[in-house]
């Protein structure tokens, strides 16, 4: 008897995988029809019905990249001039018919995502692991009321926050610039990163630090040999979120940059337009700015899953 | 190596009174024992010492100096936790560094280095210093964490209940070895425990200590056998004492409504005359109830066995008269059974009587 | 044994202070107040500017037309909006989006979390990683993938569903729906995640004394995981409510803010504010959205509190 | 009330065999304690027979009747957990009567019967509160209450005790042995505690490595341990152990040599027999001696081994006195009134009539 509630125990649990299974394709269709779009030759892109096989083409990505012009009409290349070709602009040729004029903006637009992101994160967990520091090992007077308000600046939706800060930022001349930005993404992050990370730092023991203490150390010697080593990994977590949370947003990149110091999300849902409703291109720069994202989500999958609910359970 | 002396410290928590008044003096070289129930303010007195926390009022005295206004660093104590603390990101090697790297000692590595061969040597640790402290066993954390307090021969050693997350097999065998370490080195340890066989076992002098309050402070023998109040006579000595509510009638102790009528011996007789008539309480140690299958003697009185303990050496005999148990201690040869009617009597010269309103000895 | 004797700087130091290290107090200052500071600075600061304007006629772009400096006209700005008989239009539409994305999104990534909960294999992780992929990415991005999947013409949407040639993104009866699909698509995964954590967090050893006392399965759902569940699950709700009410880049991505795009509050207060440049007008309409959020999680918390007891 | 049968259970988990081919019979009424280290395999045998795992082999039968592969709610059992399991979300009250409601029973019987429970544990005034406002003992206490509300046909008990306090512990022990008196049902009592089983048990089982060691009641695994293991287990202090050879002496007498000490001490005549019946002559063996049965003097006496006294611990009603025989320790438990001093040179000899001896290769008792 026991055998058989077992083996209908097993067949149950291979539904259920074969049910999951079948609902996490379901669920990454979208992600695929972006891949699958994104390596689509020039013609095949506006085919209907979409096909699932063709022969790949990286075209998509070489145009994102690039800014190009259309031979006039009649116009050809001379076999010479095919041969001085780079192998880029060769496929672009082939494809479009177009000429490669110079690199294009996202390179750029990208870059400034990397160090805008980078810098905000950097800073923001420096500063949010002493403060949450502070607020995990002191007393300090009127600590909850303090938490809470560190906590409902994030609530603030940007769209209401966005007003008084445009104004303050032309005033101080911070409008399009990297400071700018950085600043505004480690005042938003930070709140975020001393919620998480006090959780963290509440984990580890007091017993430690007193007994480091009681051997000879300084309150900050403490803290640097002892909390920061053991908080390392809740410190790492914390500095990936506020990464992924600055290079997705939206809202302030949008409204208080241009140019210079522009970031991806901000620049490549106007580019549909430009690109002439190059579809591959679009998508090719989707897929280039979320694969990173990707990446670090599947690398890191443990302590972001925990963080996800860790951050939300604390709150 | 240092005294202690604490002047009615006292430390409260919000509402709670933690510590509330306490004077103590331990000698130098002293083991010397904390003991109470969780909740009686021990970790905290501990703690106050160390300097982990502030003090409310009173003062602390290391080798006479008042080390009040000293931060725990500069107080040169150590401290073994209950969790033994080994710092999780370093090896066994580090650990043991670690008091000796502190900017206070200015050492030079080959004198960190011999200190922390010797001690491992002392406590037979030469052969974990390579190994992550994660990977130890439980006995194997409690030599590291206590060598990690000896490296710097502080002044007073300061314990938080070190044995208690340790199986029962070894913790008796780290008694054995505390106790042993202590004759060897000559500390003063200052030990805190809510297990009274080591107290009993290791100290020197115990405090008996329940909610912030000290009940008595004596050597093992003082505290085992005359007991200044109820809660010390009942907190130390296993099985527990025998607690019955008594008064005191012509010369006679009346246990509940004439259950038990002993005669008091003589030498008390007149002491305790000026106590007759008031509610007392009587306690008796279970070793101190001889029972025996015939009535041999004329004031054995008869009851039945409700239940059995064994012990391996001796027994525990739970006894009934009509509404009273008590618990007598007795050889397993005895073999009593369950509802077997046998005959107890007590040895008065060792009963101890207290005062039911305030407690107290009489 | 030599280390049993104490070393001769330890006997001169006995008792005297030489080295005072920082107190306590000056390095938690230390700690917390730059943060604080900043978040005043950008958080804080900026809110009472916003409130002050909203009680002022300014224009942060056309300083021809308003006058260079705001000038206060009391509550006229909010009168206005709460007058406006398109407002309350827009209203209906954000709380008609709230509820249809959250309900969504609970109903579905409750039952999904159920599911991962009593299922047991080795690629159990990976499955909840790839889930919870979409929520780790940038809405606008998401937006504007998700108007190439529901294109008409090219989109595979339509295709896959077998729906014909339905226009999802510029047909407003239709696009609020589109923007719904989405957010639930890039959501459920929160609340899933919420939910498993909840799920595990309720001891097996609940479960075994439930078999013990010959509990029922309907038993055990009813009186141990749903009630153990149940605060997480609004801690989620919470969360869901307030980042839907002000949904913003989302809607951005896959229709835009133009004409045709659903009269959701955010998109409307970005075009008096930064279109039309209406900011002092937009400023009061932030401060309605914002007291509306307040409003609504407080009474969430409440609740809240009342189930942690 | 019922009696259990075990019959060659075995449960492996994974490549680890928790338990390996256990017989046991435990009969009505009776208070049965299973005892060892973590590990060795008491708490799987205890969720066996509750139905909460089920054996990989064997056959296990409450009343005659074979509920191997029943459910743990088919069987009528009453389980008492480590960390209490109390449903934390209810209150005292509701705990207690979970049972009752999950059987359906009407509101007012339940509410009789939750009395009567708490009637019995002397907790009627904490039924309002929940788990987490309760101390441990309490918490202790509604428990048993939720298992004795049911009236079932056994008790299971996994440590129920294990995280109370010194003090405590020791009370609670007596009152669930009394409580077992008064109730009288079939129990069975997990825990690796060596005092807690020997003071509740009616039979001892003990287990080590997931295989059976002995049964019996506390006396006999005390006064007469089956091998080595126990011996060790059982006692506190713990047994005296000092390894030996038999030696042929002048006469033809079997005496024991004692390696650490370089003598060698006489046995009785009927040890000499045993030792030569089993044919260990040969053999390594193992002397044992519970502290109690180490004859202990501070002057000189003949037959007595010299030592020195290493560590002196009270106890109140005892000493022990440890002391040294080359790098073994011996622990004595004298009288409160002797009291050595730490390096006095003392004398000890072993009791003939109470020492146990052990193979040393197998660690079986040989006497």
């Amino acid at each position: 008897m026991a055998r058989i509630a077992n083996r209908r125990q097993k067949i149950g649990g291979w539904v259920l995988i074969i049910v999951l299974a079948v609902i996490t394709f379901v669920y990454l269709v979208p992600f695929l029809y972006i891949i699958n779009t994104s390596f689509k030759p020039w013609t095949g892109i506006k085919e209907y019905p979409p096909k699932v096989i063709f022969k790949p083409s990286i075209g998509s990505f070489i145009r994102i990249f690039t800014s190009r012009t259309v031979y006039p009409p009649g116009e050809v290349p001379t076999e010479e001039e095919m041969a001085r070709m780079k192998w880029y602009e060769r496929i672009v040729y082939r494809e479009t018919n177009e000429e490669v004029v110079r690199l294009g903006d996202l390179p750029r637009r990208y870059l400034n995502s990397i160090i805008i992101c980078s810098i905000s994160t950097i800073i923001t967990v420096i500063l949010g692991t002493i403060t949450a520091y502070g607020f995990s090992r002191f007393k300090v007077r009127g600590k909850d009321d303090l938490l809470f308000f560190i906590l409902s600046t994030r609530m603030l939706p940007p769209v209401v926050v966005v007003i008084p800060v445009f104004l303050m930022f032309r005033f101080l001349g911070l409008t399009d610039t990297h400071i700018g930005l950085i600043l505004l993404y480690v005042a938003f992050n930070v709140s975020f990163a001393v919620w998480v990370l006090k959780g963290f730092i509440d984990e580890i023991p007091t017993e430690y630090e007193e007994a480091a203490m009681v051997d000879g150390y300084t309150r900050f010697q403490v803290f640097r040999k002892i909390v920061v080593p053991q908080a390392t990994t809740g410190i790492a977590a914390t500095a990936v979120f506020c990464f992924i949370f600055s290079w997705n947003e939206y809202a302030f990149a949008f409204l208080l940059s241009r140019k210079i110091a522009q970031t991806v999300p901000a620049w490549l849902p106007y580019q549909m337009g430009v690109l002439g409703y190059d579809w591959g291109a679009a998508a090719a720069g989707t897929f280039i700015f979320l694969v990173p994202v990707m990446v670090f989500t599947i690398i890191l999958r443990k302590h972001l899953l925990r963080g996800i609910t860790f951050g939300a359970i604390r709150k | 190596m240092a005294s202690v002396r604490l002047a009615s410290l006292t430390k409260t928590f919000g509402q709670v009174t933690a510590v509330d008044n306490i004077d103590l003096e331990i000698d130098d070289r002293e083991f010397f024992v904390l003991l109470g129930p969780t909740g009686a303010g021990k970790t905290t007195t501990l703690r106050l010492i160390a300097g982990l926390e502030k003090p409310d009022q009173g003062e602390v005295y290391l080798g006479n100096v008042s080390v009040n206004d000293l931060s725990p660093a500069l107080r040169d104590v150590a401290f073994v936790f209950q969790y033994y603390t080994l710092y999780p990101h370093y090896t066994v090697r580090q650990n043991l560094e670690f008091p000796l790297r502190s900017k206070l000692r200015r050492l030079s590595e080959s004198e960190i280095d011999a200190k922390v061969s010797e001690v491992a040597g002392v406590l037979h640790i030469e052969s974990l210093l390579g190994r992550e402290t994660v990977n130890l066993s439980g006995g194997e954390m409690q030599r590291v964490a206590i060598g990690r307090a000896m490296v710097r021969t502080p002044k007073v050693f300061l314990m938080d209940e070190p044995l208690s997350n340790l199986d029962a097999k070894l913790r008796e065998e780290m008694r054995t070895e505390l106790a042993r370490l202590h004759l060897d080195l000559g500390f003063t340890f200052f030990y805190v425990t809510h297990d009274q066989i080591e107290a009993m076992t290791m100290g020197d002098r115990i405090a008996v200590l329940n909610e912030g309050r000290i009940l008595q402070i004596g050597t093992p023998d003082e505290i085992y056998n005359s007991p200044e109040n109820v809660f010390v006579a009942k907190f130390v000595g296993s099985p527990t004492i025998n607690l019955f509510e008594a008064s005191i009638e012509t010369s006679t102790l009346v246990v509940g409504k004439k259950t038990l009528v002993c005669a008091i011996p003589g030498t008390q007789r007149s002491s305790l005359e000026k106590y007759t008539k008031r509610e007392l309480i009587l306690a008796i140690r279970p070793e101190d109830i001889e029972v025996s299958k015939e009535k041999k003697k004329a004031d054995s009185f008869k009851c039945t066995v409700y239940f059995t303990q064994s012990m391996g050496v001796e027994d525990i005999l739970n006894l009934r008269i009509n509404d009273l148990v008590l618990r007598a201690l007795v050889p397993p040869k005895l073999l009593a059974r369950v509802g077997d009617t046998v005959y107890a009597s007590i040895n008065m010269k060792r009963s101890h009587l207290f005062d039911s309103e305030t407690n107290m000895r009489l | 044994m030599s280390i049993f004797k104490r070393s001769k700087e330890n006997r001169t130091r006995n008792g005297q202070v030489y080295y005072r290290p920082m107190r306590d107090i000056t390095l938690l200052r230390l700690f917390i107040f730059p943060t604080i500071i900043l978040l005043i600075v950008i958080n804080v600061f900026p809110l009472f500017w916003s409130l002050f304007l909203s009680f002022s006629r300014y224009s942060a772009k056309m300083p021809n037309i308003w006058g260079k400096n705001p000038r206060m006209i009391g509550t006229a700005n909010y009168s206005r909006i709460l007058t406006d008989p398109d407002i309350w239009i827009r209203f209906i539409t954000t709380a008609k989006y709230v509820v249809l994305s959250v309900g969504g999104e609970m109903i579905l990534g409750f039952g999904l979390a159920l599911l991962i909960f009593r299922s047991n294999f080795k690629g159990k992780g990976l499955i909840t990683t790839l889930l919870v992929l979409p929520m780790t990415m940038s809405p606008v991005i998401v937006g504007l993938m998700w108007q190439l999947f529901y294109d008409p013409n090219w989109g595979s949407f339509n295709y896959l569903l077998g729906l014909g040639r339905i226009d999802w993104v510029s047909d407003p009866a239709r696009n609020l729906y589109s923007i719904v699909i989405v957010d639930i698509w890039m959501w459920t995964p929160f609340v899933m995640l919420l939910s498993i954590a909840g799920l595990s967090a309720i001891p097996r050893y609940l479960y075994e004394a439930a078999e013990i006392d010959r509990a029922s399965w309907w038993l055990k759902f009813w009186k141990i995981t749903l009630p153990m569940v149940y605060p997480l699950l609004l801690v989620a709700l919470i969360f869901r409510t307030i980042e839907a009410f002000k949904i913003f880049d989302l809607p951005m991505g896959i229709v835009g803010r133009g004409a045709v795009a659903p009269r959701l509050l955010a998109l409307h207060l970005y075009n008096v504010s930064f279109v039309t440049w209406k900011t002092s007008y937009g400023s009061a309409l932030g401060y309605i959205m914002l007291i509306i959020i307040i409003a609504t999680t407080s009474i969430f918390i409440k609740y809240l509190k009342k189930a942690k007891q | 009330m019922a009696e259990i049968a075990l019959r060659n259970i075995v449960k492996r988990f994974g490549s680890l065999v928790a338990v390996n081919n256990l017989n046991l019979h435990i009969r009505d009424k009776e208070f049965v304690v299973l005892l060892g280290p973590s590990g060795c395999g008491k708490t799987t045998t205890l969720r066996c027979i509750s139905g909460l795992e089920t054996p990989d082999e064997g056959k296990i039968l409450i009343d005659e009747e074979d509920v191997t592969n029943k459910r743990a709610s088919q069987r009528d059992v009453a389980f008492v957990f480590q960390l209490y399991a109390l449903y934390p979300h209810l209150t005292a009250y509701g705990n207690i009567a979970f049972p009752l409601v999950a059987q359906g029973l009407s509101k007012k019987r339940t509410r009789q019967e939750v009395d009567r429970a708490a009637q019995i544990l002397r907790i009627k005034h904490i039924l309002n509160k929940k788990p987490r406002e309760l101390s441990g003992g309490d918490m202790q206490r509604v428990a048993l209450g939720r298992a004795i509300v049911r009236r079932p046909k056994v008790f299971l008990l996994d440590e129920p005790i294990g995280t109370l306090d010194a003090k405590f512990r020791e009370e609670m022990r007596a009152e669930l042995k009394k409580l077992h008196v008064d109730i009288g049902a079939t129990t069975v009592y997990v825990t690796h505690d060596q005092v807690e089983a020997m003071s509740m048990g009616d039979r001892v089982v003990i287990m080590n490595l997931g295989v059976l060691q002995q049964v019996g009641t506390p006396h006999e695994v005390y006064n007469k341990p089956k091998n080595l293991f126990v011996a060790n287990f059982i006692g506190s202090p713990g047994m005296n152990f000092i390894s030996c050879k038999p030696l042929r002496g002048p006469g033809g007498k079997l005496a024991l040599r004692l390696p650490v000490v370089n003598t060698t001490i006489a046995i009785p005549d009927e040890t000499q027999t045993i030792i030569i019946d089993k044919k260990k002559e040969e053999k390594d063996l193992v002397l044992g001696v519970r502290p109690e049965n180490v004859i202990f003097s501070r002057k000189e006496k003949s037959n007595h081994l010299q030592t020195r006294v290493y560590v002196v611990e009270t106890m109140g009603s005892y000493n022990i006195t440890d002391v040294r025989l080359g790098d073994e320790t011996i622990k004595v438990r004298t009288a409160p009134s002797i009291l050595p001093e730490v390096g006095e040179t003392v004398y000890i000899s072993f009791d003939p009539q109470r020492i146990s001896i052990f193979d040393e290769e197998t660690g079986d008792s040989v006497v």
